[in-house]
């Protein structure tokens, strides 16, 4: 019955209180913890991996559109990669009484 | 085939809860390594449900892809020294943003008739992404030491920058009603060279927000490709890296008394306000400064602090205040022990004087003989407003006025506050040694006021 | 109605029954005033003061003859003489049962209110002179004491070496002896206290001292606020109990009193002899025969090594707070005596009040 | 028409983003009003953006019942005491719960073939509006002091819930498969009686955090009716009402010191572990008991604040704690002032020695007869620890022992706050008239501790 | 070219975002502002408000909807002003210095 | 080498210029100790315990006749004719300029190193007498002030009536000015204080108290953290300036001084007939004429109701810690003078280390 809502405003909705948890989740960080959490940030900005994956994996896109998204690929992986790693290791120096 | 869009929605949405507890468990270290593992579980479950998806078709490129990018990305890792952690993460920045103008390009290809709402988002991801690659390329530069750190700058940057903006913008405008390759191509050279204009004119102690901010960018970048490829994940995640990133930057900013304004506009005006204060004069001097809260997180963890007033701290009139900090780490499960150098302060006995008035029990504190041979087993010393009387150049500098005077030897515990308000010397007008130690940093501003956040801080301040 | 104040003669006595602010208000009452001259000198109050403030500077003969005669010390007997039969005495009477000179007065018709009669009832607390007067003793033992000791009070850290923080033990943590705990911690000493009442612990906990606790299987709580007499068997127990504590004290000052009995021994003389010489011992008991044996009553002694200060009146070392606190004492008790008359104020029945019945000397 | 289902979405966008404003706007006094406009405005668009839509298509009903309710509402609201704002929040809740119910009914009736996915959606929300509607009244009841205050209670009572609630559940799915309208009927009576056993065991002292509770529910039924009718604005509201609900309501337990668990399953054990606090006591007695943060609230914004210390402040040596207290409203521009009475303490001059080793300025010290003519001139007294010296029964009651003292007149300020750690009197053992008086809170615990927590929150340890 | 999304799922990702939101926002609320919340939250779950609309507002649902719908619009509606009205008079208390 | 330790004979001294813990140490530096029998009883130290330590006891010839003679105060002429020549001297000289004692001692070839004259360095620090004796000093003087005053220092509220607390002045904030200001804080007092040195006026604040602040057009700070000696004009107007502050006050401790010159006056006669009776002086300037023309040396005084207190030795009045100190600055002083040699310490060339050079009185 209803008419068809622009999946575009869907998306808009999504972004918005993503925004607004955004906002709110590192309020209160530890000062020692600003630079581990920039490192967790960057490892999960690595979710540009999903799209490059969909480029990637398209053989209907053509040799080029997979060859971009073969070196899109690369790159996202050795930040998901690295970038969680480099958390964990930087977690790590955080040793705890006892 | 079983998995249907509707599956693949919901491993996303479990993604993406996983990366807000993931985000969330980072702000404490108590969940931190949790927040950790959430955060990696998070990517294993969106890859996974991308890879199951009818869209992807063709495995051998992304076997490749990944299992090139996850060597190289164990090995980085790895391998990099502890204090290049900064370099490294900027190097991984770049690597994001290049991912994404090359996600929008190879989507334009691929896409057979895209319409003008999907190539604008196209190049809202191009723009950013392209930003946030040469503009991370600047910053690793400059903290590998490829670039100088010192901040670039040249008259009529900010106009050129804003000039730059605006047309990179009128051709990705251009580009969503055209589909011009060439708008495209030039729009993408523009915001490369906007990303090396913006981060050249910022000092190198700038940097760690810088990188904060590049990755806030790249978060804005994943959530154009988001809209663009009409993926949620993409878009909530984008829009949480991008929005928790700025305010972090924003945090950053705060606890550095830095003005946000500057580090996003690379360098504005960031002589005259930042230029002379105490953090900027130590941070010349190679002197290590540090926020009330660092200070904090290191005491409130140890097992046993020693305190070392000074006639900083009689100035101050700070002794109620310590009192507090005392009784809020002895909570903590924390030996906190105050020494006593025999001329801390301006008269004989100055510093008992006032630790008896704000009734800090006699046998917490010590003097320099009874308590020197501790400092080794020590893990925090706080400097009190003392300065000569932790001074090593009385041991080693047979030139120095104090030479010969004996010392509480401060330098030897694991880390090493001092509480002073700016890098001014002490009585004997000797410059200290111990600033410039590996294990020190300097907590700029009133002894009083610094210890109050402290206390504030142990009280669960924070949040 | 006439009211006198004379000069007080004990030896060592410098305090005075009232002080010009004090005169000013009476006379504001309707009294009229009569103040021997010199009476106020030797506390910091010269007699112009008085004049200015209204009073009638005289003899000694004339500010006996009056009706209300204010005195800090207790008369001695040539004073009986000297006052007029049907007035009324106010002051101190320093005696406990059978008393000459108090027999004298009421044969004289002379009606006696004794200050140490007072009741400790919330009312009466401004009333009360044993109260004001044993905080003034506790704070000026304690200087005595600190500066008959040869070393620091606090605790001393300087490039000439270190001094130790004093020990001080306080006994008794009645009205004087918490106003010595607080003077003693104000000089940065390390104080310990004792008393036989239970609910001091607290009190000495309040001003940052550390309670000394014996189990003397009995309590020494009395009536009114004060402490009872503690069994021979429980006495003996005390002081053994506290033996070692006080001999590793550097300063003990001691205010144990039992109202109308001998002060009770808390510090043997084995124990001063085991006390670091130079040690001093300031006993605020002396009076009443001493809370330690050694002690001289009005004397500075030393014994074994250790300074015996016996000094009985310290409320005399500090004259000039000490007379104004109990001329306030005494304005305030007059306060609730009189009914204001045509021809100036008039006597309420002083039986008729819980306080003045307390404080009136039977026959 | 012009106005498409995306303006609308867009609309509702809008609306959503007001509401999440408004409700932060609530939680910081100088935001507040803001924040309720906030909430209005949301409310208008998220009114007008359905009028105009499509769907909606005759108006009569729809003015009646909207004039209808503004009319009620308005008058209501105008109308009712201060003192009667929780029942009226209770009547209103149970108005929300009924309307939840109608709606998904009339949803039900109204839509020509309904799914399992939907009957379910369906069953979700009139289920949650009838425990909210019954809850409410009974609420509602217990406060107008209709019902009994007393908790009720029965043995097996949680065990019939339990058999209740799944009844119900097990109806709704029923339902959801058959689409059987006597399911229905008989899952919305059980429903509505569960929300009679819920919320009967729960005593007076609960209710607030009770109507937070239920507050809550209403903003599930709000989101539950959001799927049914695939109305996005519907389930953003209804989520964030109905989880910021359940914050709320653990914040409020938490700052009365209730088991959040107790409340929700109505009396769980409640008799054992608060019975016999203080707090309690207090209620018990008619004396209002306060939380820090509420004496805080009053003094940060007074213009004059009195503290009225006595043996308590010394027993807690709470003198050092004071002295901040005091910098900490100087700071603010507040007035303060030590009261101290004659006799305060257990020795003359008991809290002249702590207050001067706190190093408390004498000048901020006054005497009894100084400072009485000052109280009725006075925003907030802080009672810390005193008893007998403010107790007016010293000067009403002929037959107290304290009768004829003089006393400090805290009680002719316009607030005054006791802090001490029971109901127990003081030295004279004489009950305290001032604690009954309509201005006085007593807020519990040691006065040290107490007043940590006044100095954090006024440092802003709150957020 | 790909599947529809069931809107449910969508409405879920709403919800479970909404829900964080709902989450963070009120944390750090003064004491004092706790009773006036309570009352604007109400307020806001007066947005069944829109629901009761839908019902009342559609000629097609027959008559005993749209009355049913009609009780719904005047209980939401009383809510939704009281609710407001409350909140400002609330509000109104917290007189501030000067 | 032998060093002896000579009882102090000057009157009223109690001080003794070592004590058995400093001894012991000595000795364990290879000295050899010969201490005068009863040297150290007055502070508080018994010859056994010097024994215990291994020092020889023995009498006052045998403790001059030393290689290393140590006194506290400056020597009299017939303690010149002991001492054995080519010896040591280390103590107060007690002068400046010109000095027959000194010559005598010269003359008979024993190197003299004056403690007055040590150098105020970093280093030196821990060997400076004149602070640790200034410190006992300043504490000691504030214990007196409190003791003769005939009120509360501190501020107290009872119900027999309010004391405000003491306005305390103390000019001069050197070593014992500021422990003066301390201990009068201590003890709840009101404390202002002043000095020409305007360095003073944070580390007056940085004691809780209250700066005085005069503009003189001049400043005060002269050499090595002495003051030097004002212009008359600067004088003048100080003295006026001062005034107010001055007769507001209820003790004055004063405790200003400058090297080898009279003690500048800042109490004038005119600023003490202002003051409330009973209020008190304590002048730590005395001994160099006073900063209070009425102050009579070693005297206790009673000018227009004002005690005037002109003690010039209190660390004298604490001997125990006074005597403690100075020993350790003497002993930190000869670890610097020696080295280790084959049969015991030998000295080293006491012209080469910055210390000795300075304290070196020359021919
Ligand atoms: N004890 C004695 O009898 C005596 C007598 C005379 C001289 N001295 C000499 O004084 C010195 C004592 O050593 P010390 O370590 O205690 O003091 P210090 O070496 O003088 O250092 C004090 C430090 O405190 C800092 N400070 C001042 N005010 C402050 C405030 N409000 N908040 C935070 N920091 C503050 C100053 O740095 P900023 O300016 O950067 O804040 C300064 O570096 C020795 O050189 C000693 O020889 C001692
Ligand atoms: N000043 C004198 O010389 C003197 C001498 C003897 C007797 N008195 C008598 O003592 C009384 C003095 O009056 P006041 O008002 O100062 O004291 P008060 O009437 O005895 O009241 C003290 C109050 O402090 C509370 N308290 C105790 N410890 C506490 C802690 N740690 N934290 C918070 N509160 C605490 C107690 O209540 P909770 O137990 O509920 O906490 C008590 O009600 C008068 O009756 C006076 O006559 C005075
Ligand atoms: N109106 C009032 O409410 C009021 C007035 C004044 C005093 N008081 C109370 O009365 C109490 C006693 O007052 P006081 O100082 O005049 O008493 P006090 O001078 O008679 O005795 C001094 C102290 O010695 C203690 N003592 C007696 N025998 C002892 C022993 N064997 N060992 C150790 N200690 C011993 C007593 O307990 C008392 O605390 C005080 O606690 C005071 O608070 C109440
Ligand atoms: N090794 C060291 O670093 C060291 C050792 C000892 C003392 N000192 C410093 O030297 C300073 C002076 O020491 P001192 O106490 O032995 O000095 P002092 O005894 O010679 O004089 C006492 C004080 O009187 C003051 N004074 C002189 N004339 C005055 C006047 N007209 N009005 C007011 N005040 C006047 C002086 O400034 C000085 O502060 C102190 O500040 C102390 O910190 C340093």
């Amino acid at each position: 019955m209803p008419e068809v809502l622009d999946p575009s405003i869907i998306a808009l909705y999504v972004f918005v209180l993503a925004c607004f948890i955004g906002y709110w989740v590192v309020w209160g960080v530890t000062p020692s913890l600003h630079t581990p959490l920039v490192a967790l940030t960057n490892a999960i900005s690595g979710i540009v991996l999903v799209g490059a994956l969909l480029v990637a994996g398209d053989p209907q896109a053509g040799i080029l559109a997979q060859l971009i998204g073969f070196i899109a690929v690369l790159l996202a992986s050795i930040n998901v990669f690295g970038g969680f790693l480099v958390t964990h290791r930087m977690l790590s120096m955080f040793k705890k009484k006892k | 085939m079983d998995f249907t869009v509707n599956h693949q929605a919901l491993a996303y949405l479990v993604a993406a809860i996983l990366f807000i507890l993931g985000l969330k468990g980072l702000t404490h270290p108590s969940t931190a390594r949790r927040g950790n593992v959430y955060g990696m579980l998070g990517m294993l479950i969106a890859v996974v449900a991308t890879l199951l998806s009818r869209e992807v078709q063709s495995y051998g490129f992304i076997i490749a892809g990944m299992t090139g990018g996850a060597v190289i990305g164990t090995i980085l890792a790895q391998r990099i020294q502890m204090t290049a952690m900064p370099q490294l993460v900027a190097a991984l920045h770049s690597f994001v943003g290049l991912a994404a103008v090359l996600v929008a390009i190879g989507t334009f290809i691929k896409t057979a008739s895209p319409g003008a709402v999907m190539m604008g988002e196209l190049s809202a991801g191009v723009i950013i992404g392209a930003i946030t690659f040469t503009g991370s390329v600047i910053a690793f530069g400059k903290l590998q030491g490829l670039l100088s750190g010192a901040p670039v700058k040249f008259t009529g940057q900010h106009l050129l920058n804003a000039a730059m903006g605006l047309a990179t913008i009128a051709l990705g405008v251009y580009f969503a009603l055209t589909g011009s390759v060439w708008a495209l191509a030039l729009m993408t050279l523009l915001a490369l060279i906007i990303g090396v204009t913006l981060i050249i004119p910022i000092g190198g102690a700038d940097m760690p927000v810088v990188i904060s901010m590049l990755n806030s960018y790249s978060g804005w970048a994943a959530a154009a490709t988001g809209f663009t490829l009409h993926n949620d994940l993409l878009i909530i995640v984008g829009a949480l890296v991008g929005c928790s990133g700025a305010i972090l930057s924003y945090i950053m900013c705060k606890a550095m008394n830095r003005s946000i304004i500057n580090v996003v506009f690379g360098g504005f005006g960031s002589d005259d306000a930042v230029g002379d204060s105490a953090g900027a004069q130590a941070a010349e001097k190679g002197v290590k400064s540090a926020a009330v809260e660092d200070a904090v997180y290191w005491m409130e963890d140890a097992n046993r602090v020693i305190i070392i007033p000074g006639y900083g701290m009689a100035v101050a009139q700070a002794q109620h205040s310590l009192k507090e900090l005392m009784e809020l780490l002895e909570a903590r499960g924390v030996e906190v022990k105050f020494a006593i150098h025999p001329v801390a302060g301006r008269m004989p006995g100055h510093m008992n004087v006032l630790l008896a008035e704000a009734d800090i029990p006699y046998d917490r504190v010590l003097e320099m003989d009874e308590i020197n041979p501790d400092f080794p087993s020590t893990d925090v010393v706080l400097v009190v407003g003392a300065n000569d009387v932790v001074n090593p150049a009385a041991k080693e500098d047979k030139t120095s006025p104090i030479y010969g005077m004996p010392i509480l030897e401060a330098g030897r515990a694991r880390q090493v506050y001092f509480l002073k308000r700016s890098m001014r010397p002490g009585y004997s007008g000797v410059d200290n040694l111990l600033f410039y130690q590996e294990n020190t940093s300097l907590v700029f501003g009133d002894a009083k006021d610094t210890i109050d956040g402290m206390n504030n801080a142990l009280k669960g301040g924070g949040h | 109605m006439k009211i006198g104040i004379p000069m007080e003669t004990r030896p060592g006595e410098t305090r005075v029954a009232s002080t010009p602010e004090v005169v000013k208000k009476l006379i504001g009452k309707g009294f009229d005033l009569l103040v021997e001259s010199g009476a106020g000198v030797r506390a910091g109050y010269p007699d112009a003061d008085y004049e200015q403030a209204g009073a009638r500077l005289t003899d000694r003969a004339g500010a006996f003859a009056v009706d209300l005669l204010l005195k800090v010390r207790r008369p001695d007997a040539e004073d009986v003489d000297l006052m007029q039969p049907g007035g009324l005495y106010i002051g101190l009477l320093e005696s406990c049962g059978e008393d000459p000179v108090v027999a004298a007065m009421l044969a004289k018709n002379v009606r006696v209110l004794g200050m140490e009669r007072m009741p400790r009832t919330s009312r009466a607390q401004s009333m009360d002179a044993l109260s004001s007067q044993g905080n003034l003793a506790g704070y000026r033992a304690t200087l005595e004491a600190a500066a008959r000791y040869g070393r620091f009070f606090p605790m001393m850290m300087t490039s000439a070496g270190a001094a130790k923080p004093a020990r001080v033990v306080v006994l008794g943590a009645g009205v004087a002896g918490l106003q010595a705990i607080a003077t003693a911690r104000r000089l940065g000493a390390d104080v310990h206290a004792y008393d036989v009442r239970p609910e001091t612990r607290e009190q000495i906990l309040s001003l940052g001292a550390k309670p000394i606790v014996l189990d003397l299987g009995e309590s020494g709580a009395g009536e009114g606020g004060y402490a009872k007499e503690l069994s021979d068997e429980a006495k003996a127990r005390q002081q053994a109990a506290l033996a070692d504590e006080l001999a590793k004290a550097h300063v003990i000052i001691t205010t144990a009193l039992i109202p109308c009995r001998p002060a009770p021994v808390l510090v043997t003389e084995a124990v001063v002899q085991r006390m670091r010489p130079g040690s001093v011992i300031v006993d605020l008991a002396a009076a009443s025969g001493g809370n330690c044996p050694l002690t001289v009553a009005d004397e500075i002694v030393e014994r074994h090594g250790v300074t015996i200060v016996g000094i009985t009146n310290y409320p005399a070392l500090i004259p000039a707070d000490a007379s104004a606190f109990y001329a306030r004492n005494l304005y305030n008790l007059i306060e609730i005596m009189i009914q204001p008359g045509e021809s100036g104020p008039t006597w309420k029945d002083l039986a008729a009040d819980d306080i003045t019945a307390a404080m009136l000397v039977g026959a």
